[in-house]
């Protein structure tokens, strides 16, 4: 039978090249486990992955685009860094206006700037994970429970994601503990920085009892450090401090201190669905972790819309996808809000430790353990988007 | 296109066709392109080779014609895309009504603006300092250009939408094809400019100082104002270039600024070859072809291609355009024929060694990234297990006997060399 | 009528040491002056002073009567002094063809342009094959000039000065290095070439020395300790003291 | 505000004397031979991943001394088969070289290492706070960095000044072959001076791969401000190295410690702007912003108004 | 203490050197002449390694054909060039301290010596070689050579360029390095020093020795000097 092919846009070199290594893995592994071993969809056509490097850079990534539709493929996926995706969704749109005839869709699977499922929402743009505002609405709850925090630390990468996680810690810090004080708000340039040293002196000397940051990648692993050499000893609100080697960084110096906020649950595994599901990636991948659990969503429910759109059409397929509800391996319920293309799932807060760990983290004996979980209903936040579909 | 073969045309009796022949060829194949290469991937990797191409022939105006090493030749190209990116935003507002097809022509003016004002304090020593300053400058430019969001965008950029403005011979740019035929057009018309500039008594003045500058300024000339005039045609054309891409890309980038666009020209310039007018042409046309086509078929691209650059500075010091030109004298005394059978003498064994150590590597990055129970890879089509030994014995034969023989091809090649270039040589060398 | 090169209390040091100690010398147009003088006296560095390549530390260099002192080299070449240098200085990547051109171009009036094709501009073409054919390179004119044998580069070297027809030629040891026959070309050469010109030459060769010049000056120690007819220096006592020495008879 | 300025000035000093640590095996490189060594991070690069393998094994200190030996290694062997060949093509020409070496380099460690950040940590005798102010902690890893570098300057700073080696590779980058026919061993001393500058930078990677992390993506994030250091500091100074590791170290640290911002200014002036005009990126510029940029605009005033950098006095 | 034999040499497919045989005795100075051209600078060339030689060339009974340029050099021969290599961005101390192979070991001469004998570099010793006139660079790099220490020293065309005075200087200089034991063999273009000075004299041809003699012996010989050299 045919094959559908995926195209998969992300870092593949360069300074976050073993995030976007580590999302091929999963993609491919949830092609092969979760579609293909399956039977594949559409009575027997097999899910192909088929990587482009966009070295993270939103020029690349057109360049990628362009040779992706050139081969004939009609679904993108990308997720690391927004700057890309919010390049992607606007050359996507574009493409598919003055080409009608071969429309592409794109999946977004990790780029969570609130943009793209607000101002810049469009019909061809689907976000599996829970944008900025979402998870930070989950992680100020948390917070808003320490009253021990009086002073709070901003940081994060120079760029719209950045900005969107300040934007929002200032939004529901506001509403939420309006007595805390935000002492320093700072964006520094994304992968550039060699040494983080002068911002955890700046954050220490600023008398913070909490930091909040979107950071990831190599400038989540030397923030991390950082902080651990200066002997800050105040908890850490993250959105990806786990894996891909920072784990191992951080490593003792973090324990019970890093929090994270996620769409997925490492520890204690939920079902045996998922167990096995892990359990089959770490065989195949003895280095590498799942670490972006909703792309396993994303292909799962790319296939589930596939089925019901009894076509592998990309218009057929997005109307399917539209309200479409589906059964993540954890058992959670995760609706496509039709009116802004934005996931709505439950939230988990997790801690960085090495009690309790089954999945641990970059081989390193430390993992995330959940310790609380906003529901799919009370994560979700209104939308503005005003969305043009095709007749 | 080399310089002591031009001067000897300087008389105007030879015949038209032979005078324009180069143009005119040149000119069709640019138009019959598109049937050739129809495909997609065909017009994406042949429009960034013509933005190239003008790019990297204005960066040899500097290097190769004026002998200034410049690190900083994207803050021109990026300037240009900027600029005109954002007029093609002005046209879609419609606060601007202006043809899309003569929009590079404002990245070419804020590239001459810019090389204006850098050049004023930059061309005014070459060597090191120049180098140093371009660098600065450019690393500059491109630290800015993440700070002031206005204009550049930050991280992302600025990108536009190409057909919003009046239609051309019914174009709207809506299609690459037609994209094509706009940077093609603009291609011929640019690289005739800066061929004749090289012609002009600036160019030639150029080519001086980067000679002798002192001896220059004996004859009358300050080595600085010529240095100056080339920089800023230089940069106009790497304005336009930049306003091609931003036409072609529809975003431009900070990185369309940054260091490394700056080396990849560089880079391109090098390897065809700075010391003629049509290395740089040739330099763009392999390194697109390199990096659009190479990485289609394998992960580890990006290591033949340091491979690769690292061997052609070796062994080609004047790019490859040096390297076809070392076949002039074989070829004018038609003894290309004799080298024919030494060139596949020492050819096959030296491609089945190549083939084996790329096999070799293409396994041990199967081995090490591939999942831990897969171990059927495919090469070239052919399927087998790297967990076998046999793949490895046939790598193995094919580097080490391949390595073996080519090396003792070498003495061979050399004297089959030598005998078709020496003139002396009677022509029993054409039959051996 | 104001001398061709006039200098007025020139004077240079380098740091501490001062080189030229205040030469005073007026070279009258259309004359053919040569310097002399022992080796570090100060001969190439005087040719650098007035050419423009060093500043002066004192006094003044006139030109036909203008002050020139201090300008660039390009200006001074502008108002009509070209000069050729003792180690050979040309283009080497550039044809013999090209060079000469290159000495053509700012005489010609072709400035910066670039809205002028070289290759077009027949008049400029027509008058450089005429300067190699001076020269005698004809044969040569489209070999790069890095690969001519010492004898052809130093003949360019004087081509390239000569070319752009400027009234006053300053030659530094056009002839060193040179074998006899050489040597006696390169004398024809000069007298053909800066005929009508004002000529100001330094060399050590005492024959061509006798045989080219009007007037000789002896500088020594960065000072001109006579300045006069050929005849008159060959008998001067100083100067045979200060400069040809013992081998005088030679 | 005094802790930060206190840490703020340490933390300079640290950063300036490992950027010392790469502009010194540069400037070796870089004056001597006149080789403008864009490998120069890479070979760094390379010292932190062979340390970070020896240490697997051997643990840090044998690594600390083996790991700059065989980067020193490798690169002799870089010179001796392949820059001295390309050599002769000039200057551009290896530079091309280097810059494809870089290339090269990177890419053989991700074939090699692969893409992730190692793990690569300080020596369990140096994971402590030396002291602690303010209840900032000075980790004593710093402090031996500090003393490596400075031990590093001295050293080399007698090498240059009390052999001829430095006078043989001047002599010998115009004239080779005079060299040689005066008797010196000009390819030795070539391929000794590069392994040397390699080692350097290698020394650098060994001691910075645990402090700022070992992954494929550190060459490039130095990128070019070893080149700014050499040139501010002018070439062939290692003094001028120092001092310009030194001030860019400083001003870079500063520049992140100290949050004024053109806004400051104004409003100090009590002037107002719009808030929507397209200058406004140019009224709320802050020093941390600017941080990544003043070593360039450093590099290029001192380039106009001294082009032979601040200690030099030579400008090719 | 030099013996060439059937010395042969090519720039790319020039055959410059065609059979060029003589030999230089210890202490002993020895001087080549012949048009410009010949090949003499190219026969001193390829002794010192910088051009590759045919054939054999014996110092001191050992073989040093195909030997490296330093290696040559420090078996002790040394080469002063015509074109005046001094190193320009080098102090004149500097350039003569250049010339040292073995800082440890006393040679015939100190430094002091040469500034002895050229007042000159003396004064300008702290100064960029590079800006010397061009008689002081003939002199340094003939130093230069000196500093070093060799056995026998190969000069080419010491007195270009010089003021006669100066020329005189050289040639005294010439004699004291003879004096002190050092065997030379000189290119020279202006006979009378060379007939002043030397023991033996060789005439070139092309490519090859075309006479041998004592300058007594080339003075008789008008043939010779007509057909061979330029009077
Ligand atoms: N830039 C400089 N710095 C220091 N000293 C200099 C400089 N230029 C020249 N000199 C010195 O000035 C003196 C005169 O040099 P100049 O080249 O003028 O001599 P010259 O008369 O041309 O000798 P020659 O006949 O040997 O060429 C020399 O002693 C030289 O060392
Ligand atoms: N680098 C070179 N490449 C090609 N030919 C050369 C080169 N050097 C010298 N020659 C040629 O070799 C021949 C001999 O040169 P050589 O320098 O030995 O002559 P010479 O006798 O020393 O004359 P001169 O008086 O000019 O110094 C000449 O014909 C010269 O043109
Ligand atoms: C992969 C993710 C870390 C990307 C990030 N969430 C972004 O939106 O830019
Ligand atoms: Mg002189
Ligand atoms: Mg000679």
């Amino acid at each position: 039978a045919d094959t559908i092919k995926i195209a998969f846009i992300d870092p593949l070199s360069g300074p976050f090249a073993a995030t976007g290594t580590n999302g091929l893995r999963e993609f491919e592994f949830a092609a092969d486990t979760l579609v293909n071993a399956k039977g594949g969809v559409l009575g027997g056509q097999q899910f192909v992955i088929v990587p482009f490097d966009n070295k993270i850079s939103p020029k690349e990534s057109l360049v990628q685009l362009k040779r992706a539709i050139g081969e004939g493929i009609q679904y993108i996926a990308q997720g690391n860094s927004s700057g890309v995706a919010n390049a992607l969704t606007d050359a996507i749109k574009k493409h598919n206006k003055r080409n009608p005839d071969k429309p592409v869709l794109f999946l977004n699977y990790s780029a969570v700037d609130p943009a793209l499922t607000n101002a810049k929402c469009n019909f061809w743009h689907f976000r599996f994970d829970a944008n900025a505002d979402i998870k930070m609405n989950a992680l100020t709850d948390v917070i808003a429970q320490e009253d021990g925090i009086k002073k709070i630390y901003l940081i994060g990468q120079d760029y719209s994601f950045g900005k969107a996680v300040a934007a929002a810690a200032v939004k529901f810090l506001g509403e939420k503990r309006p007595d805390i004080e935000i002492v320093g708000n700072e964006l520094h340039p994304i992968g550039k920085v060699k040494d983080f040293t002068p911002y955890a002196t700046k954050i220490r000397a600023s008398g913070a009892d909490a930091v909040i940051t979107g950071n990831w990648g190599a400038d989540m692993v030397g923030l991390g450090k950082a902080i651990g050499d200066t002997g800050l000893d105040v908890p850490i609100y993250t959105y990806y401090a786990a894996k891909n080697g920072i784990t191992k960084t951080i490593g003792a110096s973090g324990k019970n201190k890093i929090r994270l906020v996620h769409e997925g649950n490492d520890n204690p595994p939920l079902n045996e669905e998922i167990t096995a599901y892990y359990t089959g990636f770490k065989a195949k991948y003895p280095d590498m972790d799942i670490t972006q659990y909703r792309i396993a969503n994303t292909v799962g429910m790319l296939a589930d819309a596939m089925e019901k759109a009894g076509s592998s059409d990309p218009v057929a397929v997005a109307k399917a996808l539209e309200g479409m509800e589906f059964k993540t391996l954890n058992g959670d319920i995760l609706t496509m809000r039709a009116e802004d293309h934005q996931a709505i799932q439950p939230i988990r807060i997790s801690v960085h430790t090495d009690e309790n760990v089954t999945f641990d983290a970059d081989n390193s004996g430390f993992g995330l353990v959940t310790e609380s979980t906003v529901t799919a209903a009370d994560s979700a936040l209104p939308s503005t988007c005003k969305m043009d579909r095709p007749s | 296109m080399s310089e002591i073969a031009k001067t000897a045309t300087a008389e105007n009796s030879v015949p038209f066709v032979k005078r324009y022949g180069v143009w005119i060829g040149f000119f069709i194949m640019l138009m019959v392109m598109p049937y050739i290469f129809s495909s997609n991937v065909g017009l994406y990797t042949m429009n960034l080779m013509g933005i190239f191409i003008i790019f990297a022939l204005s960066y040899n105006m500097l290097l190769g014609q004026g002998g200034m090493l410049s690190f900083g030749h994207a803050v021109y190209f990026g300037l240009g895309g900027f600029m005109s990116v954002h007029f093609m935003n002005y046209i879609e507002d419609g606060s601007f009504i202006f043809p899309m097809w003569l929009l590079p022509i404002f990245g070419g003016l804020i590239g001459l603006v810019f090389a204006i004002i850098i050049g004023s304090f930059s061309t005014r020593k070459a060597g090191t300092v120049f180098a140093m300053i371009s660098l600065g400058v450019g690393e500059l430019m491109a630290a800015s250009s993440l700070i002031f969001v206005a204009f550049f965008g930050g991280e992302e950029g600025v990108s536009g939408d190409r057909t919003m403005g009046p239609p051309l011979f019914g174009f709207d740019f809506a299609q690459d094809v037609q994209v094509y035929y706009l940077i093609a057009a603009w291609v011929f018309v640019t690289v005739g400019l800066m061929y004749l500039f090289s012609r002009t008594p600036a160019g030639r003045m150029a080519n001086a100082v980067r000679d002798n500058a002192e001896r220059a300024e004996f004859v009358g000339y300050s080595q600085r104002k010529v240095r100056f005039v080339s920089f800023c045609v230089s940069g106009f054309f790497a304005g336009i270039a930049g306003g091609l891409f931003a036409i072609n890309f529809e975003i431009v980038t900070e990185e369309n600024l940054n260091a490394l666009t700056s080396g990849v020209v560089l880079l391109m310039a090098f390897i065809g070859g700075v010391g003629f007018f049509v290395g740089p042409i040739i330099g763009a046309v392999v390194f697109t072809l390199l990096q659009s086509i190479l990485s289609n078929y394998t992960d580890i691209w990006q290591l033949y291609v340091g491979v690769l650059f690292v061997l052609t500075v070796m062994y080609a010091p004047h790019g490859l355009t040096g390297i076809m030109m070392m076949h002039t004298p074989a070829y004018r005394m038609k003894r290309m024929g004799s080298l024919l059978v030494p060139y596949l003498r020492i050819g096959i064994p030296t491609i089945s060694f190549l083939a084996g150590v790329a096999g070799f590597l293409e396994m041990i990055h199967h081995v090490r990234s591939a999942p831990v129970d897969e171990t059927l890879m495919s090469l070239v089509g052919i399927e087998f297990d790297t967990h076998s030994v046999m793949p490895w014995v046939v790598i193995a034969i094919l580097a080490v006997v391949g390595g073996y023989l080519a090396k003792t091809q070498v003495g061979q090649f050399r004297e089959a060399w030598e005998t078709a270039n020496n003139p002396d040589a009677k022509s029993e060398g054409a039959s051996s | 009528m104001s001398a061709a090169i006039e200098l007025r209390d020139l004077r240079k040091s380098f740091g501490p040491t001062e080189i030229i100690r205040g030469v005073d010398l007026q070279i009258e147009k259309g004359e053919r002056h040569a310097i002399i003088g022992p080796n570090g006296a100060g001969k190439s560095t005087l040719f650098h002073l007035i050419s423009g390549r060093y500043n002066l530390s004192g006094g003044a260099v006139h030109l036909h009567g203008e002050d020139i002192s201090n300008l660039p080299p390009y200006e001074i070449y502008r108002k009509g002094l070209s000069r050729s240098f003792q180690v050979t200085n040309i283009f080497p990547n550039m044809s013999v063809f090209e060079n000469v051109r290159c000495g053509l171009m700012w005489a010609k009036d072709y400035k910066y342009s670039f809205w002028h094709l070289v290759d077009r501009e027949h008049d400029l073409n027509r008058k450089t094959a005429q300067v190699i054919e001076e020269i005698g390179l004809t044969s040569r004119q489209h070999i790069p000039a890095g690969v001519l044998t010492y004898a052809e580069q130093r003949a360019l070297e004087i081509g390239i000065s000569a070319a752009g027809g400027a009234d006053v030629i300053m030659l530094d040891e056009p002839t060193a290095g040179m074998s006899h026959s050489e040597t006696d070309q390169a004398i024809e050469l000069i007298r053909k070439i800066t005929d009508g010109k004002t000529l100001v030459m330094v060399e050590h060769d005492m024959g061509v020395v006798f045989d080219v010049a009007d007037r000789i000056s002896v500088l020594v120690y960065g000072e001109i300790i006579a300045c006069d007819t050929p005849e008159n220096i060959r008998n001067s006592k100083a100067v045979q003291e200060a400069y040809l020495g013992a081998e005088a008879e030679d | 505000m005094f802790e930060l300025i206190f840490f703020s000035l340490l933390n300079g000093i640290v950063t300036g004397l490992l950027l010392f640590m790469l502009a010194s095996g540069l400037t070796l490189i870089f004056s001597m031979m006149g080789v403008l060594n864009f490998a120069h991070a890479s070979f760094y690069m390379l010292g932190a991943y062979l340390a970070y393998t020896i240490s697997i094994y051997m643990g840090f200190w044998v690594g600390l001394i083996v790991a700059p030996i065989l980067v020193g290694l490798i690169g002799a062997v870089v010179e001796r088969y392949g820059l001295r060949y390309v050599h002769r093509w000039g200057h551009v020409a290896e530079l091309i070289f280097t810059f494809g070496l870089a290339f090269l380099i990177e890419e053989v460690v991700q074939f090699i290492w692969g893409k992730d950040t190692k793990a690569y940590l300080e020596p369990e005798v140096l994971q402590f706070p030396l002291f602690t102010f303010f209840g900032q902690n000075f980790p004593a890893y710093k402090a031996f960095m500090l003393l490596i570098s400075i031990a590093i300057f001295v050293m080399l700073l007698l090498i240059l000044t009390k052999s001829r080696v430095g006078l043989i590779i001047q002599a010998a980058i115009h004239k080779p072959n005079m060299t040689a026919m005066l008797g010196h061993n000009v390819p030795l001393v070539f391929m000794g001076v590069f392994g040397v500058g390699c080692a350097l930078a290698g020394v650098a990677g060994v001691i910075a791969g645990p402090a700022l992390g070992t992954f494929p993506g550190m060459a490039v994030v130095l990128g070019s401000i070893v080149f700014v250091i050499v040139v501010i500091g002018g070439l062939g100074s290692l003094t001028g190295a120092f001092v310009a590791s030194l001030i860019i170290g400083l001003l870079q640290t500063f520049a992140i410690a100290l949050d004024y911002s053109v806004n400051d200014l104004l409003t100090a002036l009590n002037i107002s702007f719009d808030a929507d005009s397209a200058l406004r990126d140019l009224w709320s510029l802050s020093l941390p912003q600017v941080a990544p940029i003043l070593p360039y605009l450093l590099l290029v005033l001192v380039l106009i108004f001294r082009p032979t950098g601040l200690f030099g006095n030579r400008e090719t | 203490m030099l013996e060439v034999l059937d010395l042969h040499a090519f720039y790319g497919k020039s055959h410059i050197l065609q059979g060029v045989n003589f030999t230089v005795g210890e202490g002993e100075i020895v001087s080549l002449l012949g048009r410009n051209g010949v090949g003499r600078s190219t026969t001193i060339k390829s002794i010192m390694g910088e051009v590759p030689p045919h054939g054999s060339i014996k110092y001191k009974g050992e073989e040093i054909a195909g030997l490296k340029e330093h290696e040559i050099a420090h078996r002790g021969l040394g080469y002063v060039p015509e074109n005046r290599d001094v190193f320009p961005g080098m102090t004149v101390r500097q350039n003569l301290l250049m010339g040292v192979k073995d800082m440890k070991k006393q040679g015939r001469w100190a430094m002091e010596d040469m500034f002895k004998m050229f007042p000159n570099l003396r004064e300008r010793a702290d100064v960029d070689a590079g800006v010397l006139s061009g008689g002081e660079q003939q002199m340094l790099t003939m130093c230069r050579t000196l500093m070093g220490d060799p056995d026998l020293v190969m000069i080419d065309e010491p007195t270009e360029g010089l003021a006669p005075k100066i020329v005189a200087q050289v040639g005294d200089l010439l004699a004291e390095i003879a004096n002190r034991g050092v065997s030379i063999l000189l290119v020279e273009q202006k006979l009378a020093i060379a007939m002043r000075i030397s023991h033996r004299l060789y005439v070139m041809g092309h490519g090859h020795m075309v006479y041998e003699g004592t300058p007594d012996e080339l003075k008789a010989n008008d043939q010779v000097r007509k057909e061979w050299l330029e009077v």
